[in-house]
């Protein structure tokens, strides 16, 4: 059974949809992440389980029990803010015992839980200082174990590593990570960040104007985007718009305005002479100078070199307008190919799905990729 | 950048200008301490001023009124300011900007008129003047300083801190409590600070409304200088703004900082 | 989350308030258009209490002075408040702290007690009751408001706007022209608006240091409400409300908006 | 000759060093990044050339002729804020414009030289919006141009990206580098992202706590960085502490205390019986399962997997209480070790470096990296 569960869950304010007709469950113990643009609506879903706002319409449940008409304080359900929204006027020790003070436990009980999970996050020694004689990553920390000391049956987090600088971000990732998978609490994260996404939670579900656009692992999402806008937001993708010129078992066969013939997985739903996207991530791109056989097959010219450190970035214009970005593991010292060097661009079928079929209206990305 | 003459200047002259501001004052507060009631020079320290207030028995009963009254003008008004302003932080309602604009300009009614307004009120209602008069009218007067006071406050408090406790089983009432009153506290204080100050400094309302054989401190310096400008007064005068200056200062201090 | 009774009774709560402080201004008002002078209800919309204003020499020679000074001193507050507040936002020195914290009590001191201490004052300076002494006191008064003002403005304001400025070219002159002055025009105006009003609605300070046969508005109208209460004083309380309100609404939206 | 050119430059505020003796050298048209984390001082350095703070001690040069004495509005040089700093008082065209009217350019001159940034930047339309009609995206564009268009002999970037979301982060990234191009102008970065700073630049300084620690391409700072710091904040490393046992042309062989032998390339200043840490990127480690021939070769069990989307890193546990983190690209879908693969460690000698000589204490990594 699911343990966290939205049925057809709405939330409207007046003309505007922030919840639309959303259903979704979510496991014991899973690490769940909403990912989506800023106003896409992933923070009013938190709010909507944490309490703070009330569907418009639909039902959520806890455990199998209906909680929607519950106030926040009853639902038993920890949440970290952006902004840690620590207590100013307590100590480090005051915030966290806040939870277990307010179920009147003893005093002994309360210290020694306290004292537990101040070394859970390295923050012993640390009792009595006021949040704002805190460093970024320490008051993020207070406020995680500040939610988990209660125990609560679910635990959300809205973006808490937003304020955290780049380095200490990842640290914190980590971190994070390391907490959940001890404590083993359903977790469920909202970030903007994608990359977050994906190396956190056991499960991804992507948001955009209200509406969950798909729903998978880690993998699914990233390796089998159901859409454009999927394989746009979750990492980098080069498109491909043509018409179906084979369809078949082995796959589906796309060529393009300029005649070039593309291999990709079939998907159903798709019938000869259709127009589509294909979509193939620059990862999977291999770029040669020699001569390689392969079900996809480009050549160009290498326009443009971007050195990542721990990979190196190829831009190739492949003659008829377009272009493929290619990201290339830097393996040895980065850069093989400087701009300028001819090289063939090829990918196997597998790696290359169909986004769109008969979009209305796909919006042209810069240099092949966005 | 700059050259050093700019911050110069510009010390130089606010310098002067507080001079100027303080130096009636504190020209007041020396002649108060100074044993020529002709205003002498060199001063010789004497308390006899302060000891003529002693037994100016119409004086002492004075500012016992003006205190009484201040004391439950600042109650009131702290009370109800406090409430209003939640009530004007928390809910939306369609009317609160109409409210909250309203509630600005009373601080900018000339005083004179607000009294002139009230005891014309006061008459047609049949009350006349009298000492609840005079205590609704004082409520009316400091209740917006109050308010702003603690909007301003509660203006820089995170809804999110509310939410959080609730997150961790604070029922309402316990939120409250625990987080939103402490946070606010400092504004509630400053605030039943401004509202003494506003009541026990105020002349023209308590002139107006006091019913007969009642007066209060202001009124009562009032009088005594059209009497005459005795020395008497400056010592009056050197107490008020002493206790004016401590309780505002206090207010700020409450506002500004914690 | 909360139920439906907590705004409505705010609602209610702040409703009557507001009535409670208004009723009295707006009685007043409404008397002022009344023919009978003795209240009598239903109101007969009649002007003659305004007419009657007109051929009141005394009091319209008093509403001018009152003016005159009023213009004065907004025009030596406004320009003052604005170099000062500048100033205190710009250059760092060592008493900038202890200056700014000395600027803000002044508002709190009582007039009367500021009047008092201001009428010793000139009289030891040997300057006794004058115009200048009257203009001079004025300008104390209102320079605090005004200073509060701008500061409350360019504290909004942000330093890299004037450093992005410099940085395309622009001189400090042309920094202060096109960037720093229409950011903290809003400010100035409300300064210059509170100034006027601080000064136009004083009472003791005008009326401790007028010399002999000058009089103000609001002396006259003290004077007249002693003598005995005609309905020509509710006309011209209504008329100084009226011109208060608008400047100070003029002043709060000018703060609030743009 | 370097263009800009800063000498032995020191800023001091009271006790704290904002700059500490720096002395640089950047040459016309350059995109400089300074990267360091936050506090480290490289805002000063900006600030310093643009004239809001002076210098402490030393001189700063532009074109040969020192500046430093200068009042920023005779210096010529653009800035773009954090924050953008948009006059909101004013239209776009009228912010753009600024500069130029200041000038007292003709009128004509001005509205073509307007409209040709604002075609640069893809804002023709917006010319009467006040800039908070505008997206973050836009702001940061007007911010641009208004700063490029009198055309400025440097332009200054004080982490003008670091107010946007990531997606438009990245997008943003590939817009400024193409106008940098474009308008060839000499260009100071300053951020704390490192791999914003790889990405975008010619050169990057790497600073900390007001020192440079380092100074040179993407590529020599992150293949060879010269201390445990910057490699520590320049993308990730794996440490191995140990003695110098062998030293020759061939490179250094460092036996750590649980008696691996590991190969590294040499450099100068190293005597035998020496200790020291050897570092390796994450991305130059290969994982197998097979027999392999190597110069560094360790085993060990997979016991963190993280999908990354376009990669995915291991954790692998050498044995001995160490761990080594290796990143995978995902040519194909990823994951091609699960937690508790027996797996072959191996990389290059050429890929090893030494990043510190007897460090005074090198803090123990989280998961043998950070």
């Amino acid at each position: 059974m699911s343990y966290v569960r939205l049925d057809k869950v709405t939330k409207r304010y007046r003309e505007i949809y922030a919840a639309r007709n959303i259903s979704l469950a979510i496991e014991k113990g899973e690490f769940f992440c909403l990912v989506g643009p800023s106003g896409s609506g992933k923070t009013t879903m938190l709010r909507l389980i944490a309490g703070f706002v009330r569907p418009t319409a639909g039902r959520v449940y806890i455990d199998g029990r209906r909680i929607d008409d519950q106030p926040p304080y009853k639902r038993d359900v920890g949440i970290v803010f952006q902004n840690y929204a620590l207590f100013p006027h307590m100590s480090v020790r005051d915030n966290v015992a806040f939870g277990l003070r307010v179920r009147n436990l003893d005093r002994v009980a309360i210290d020694q839980r306290i004292e537990e999970m101040l070394d859970l996050v390295q923050l012993r020694g640390f009792e009595d200082r006021r949040p704002d004689e805190l460093s970024g990553g320490q008051q993020q920390r207070v406020a995680l174990v500040r939610a988990l000391v209660t125990r609560p049956r679910v635990l959300l987090l809205d973006e808490p590593l937003g304020a955290l600088d780049k380095k200490l971000r990842t640290q914190m990732q980590v971190e994070l990570k390391q907490i959940q998978r001890e404590v083993g609490i359903t977790t469920i994260f909202v970030t903007h960040d994608q990359e977050e996404a994906l190396s956190l939670s056991d499960r991804v579900g992507v948001i955009d104007k209200g509406v969950l656009v798909q729903l998978g692992s880690p993998t699914e999402v990233y390796e089998r985007p159901t859409n454009h806008f999927v394989a746009n937001f979750i990492g980098q993708s080069n498109f491909f718009k043509g018409e179906i010129t084979d369809l078949g078992d082995e796959g589906v066969v796309v060529t393009t305005p300029s005649g070039a013939v593309l291999r990709g997985s079939a998907r159903s739903g798709l019938s000869l002479g259709q127009q589509v996207t294909l979509a193939v991530r620059p990862e999977k791109v291999r770029l040669t100078t020699g001569d390689v056989e392969a079900h996809n097959r480009l050549e160009g010219t290498v326009v443009h070199v971007t050195y990542l450190g721990n990979s190196t970035s190829y831009v190739i214009d492949s003659g008829d307008g377009g272009t493929v970005v290619a990201l290339q593991q830097n393996l040895l010292a980065g850069g093989a190919y400087p701009a300028g060097t001819e090289v063939v661009v090829t990918w196997s079928k597998e790696s290359c799905f169909v986004v769109a079929a008969n979009p209305a209206r796909v919006p042209q990305p810069r240099q092949g990729s966005e | 950048m700059k050259n050093r003459i700019g911050p110069l200047l510009t010390y130089i002259y606010l310098l002067a200008f507080l001079v100027f501001l303080y130096a009636p004052v504190l020209a007041m507060m020396a002649m108060s301490f100074n044993r020529s009631p002709l205003y002498a020079l060199p001063i010789q320290l004497d308390l006899r001023w302060f000891r003529a207030l002693m037994n100016n028995k119409r004086l002492i009963q004075a500012t016992g009124n003006s205190i009484v009254l201040a004391l439950a003008n600042m109650a009131t008004a702290t009370v109800i300011g406090t409430s209003a302003s939640l009530a004007l932080a928390r809910y939306q309602f369609k009317a609160k900007k109409v409210l909250s604009v309203l509630l600005v300009p009373p601080i900018a009614i000339p005083w004179l008129i607000l009294a002139v307004s009230m005891l014309l009120f006061f008459q047609l209602l049949g009350l006349g003047r009298s000492l609840s008069s005079m205590y609704v009218a004082h409520v009316a007067v400091s209740l917006p300083y109050a308010i702003l006071v603690i909007t301003a406050r509660l203006a820089g408090s995170d809804s999110s801190l509310e939410e959080a406790a609730m997150s961790l089983g604070a029922n309402p009432v316990i939120t409250f409590l625990r987080i939103t009153f402490p946070l606010m506290l400092p504004g509630v204080l400053a605030a039943a600070l401004f509202s003494f100050t506003v009541s026990f400094d105020n002349f023209a309302i308590s002139y107006f409304l006091a019913p007969p054989g009642v007066s209060t401190l202001p009124v009562e310096i009032y009088s005594a200088i059209r009497k005459g400008f005795t020395p008497e007064i400056n010592a009056i005068a050197t107490i008020t703004f002493a206790v004016s200056m401590i309780m505002v200062l206090m207010a700020d201090r409450l506002v500004r900082f914690d």
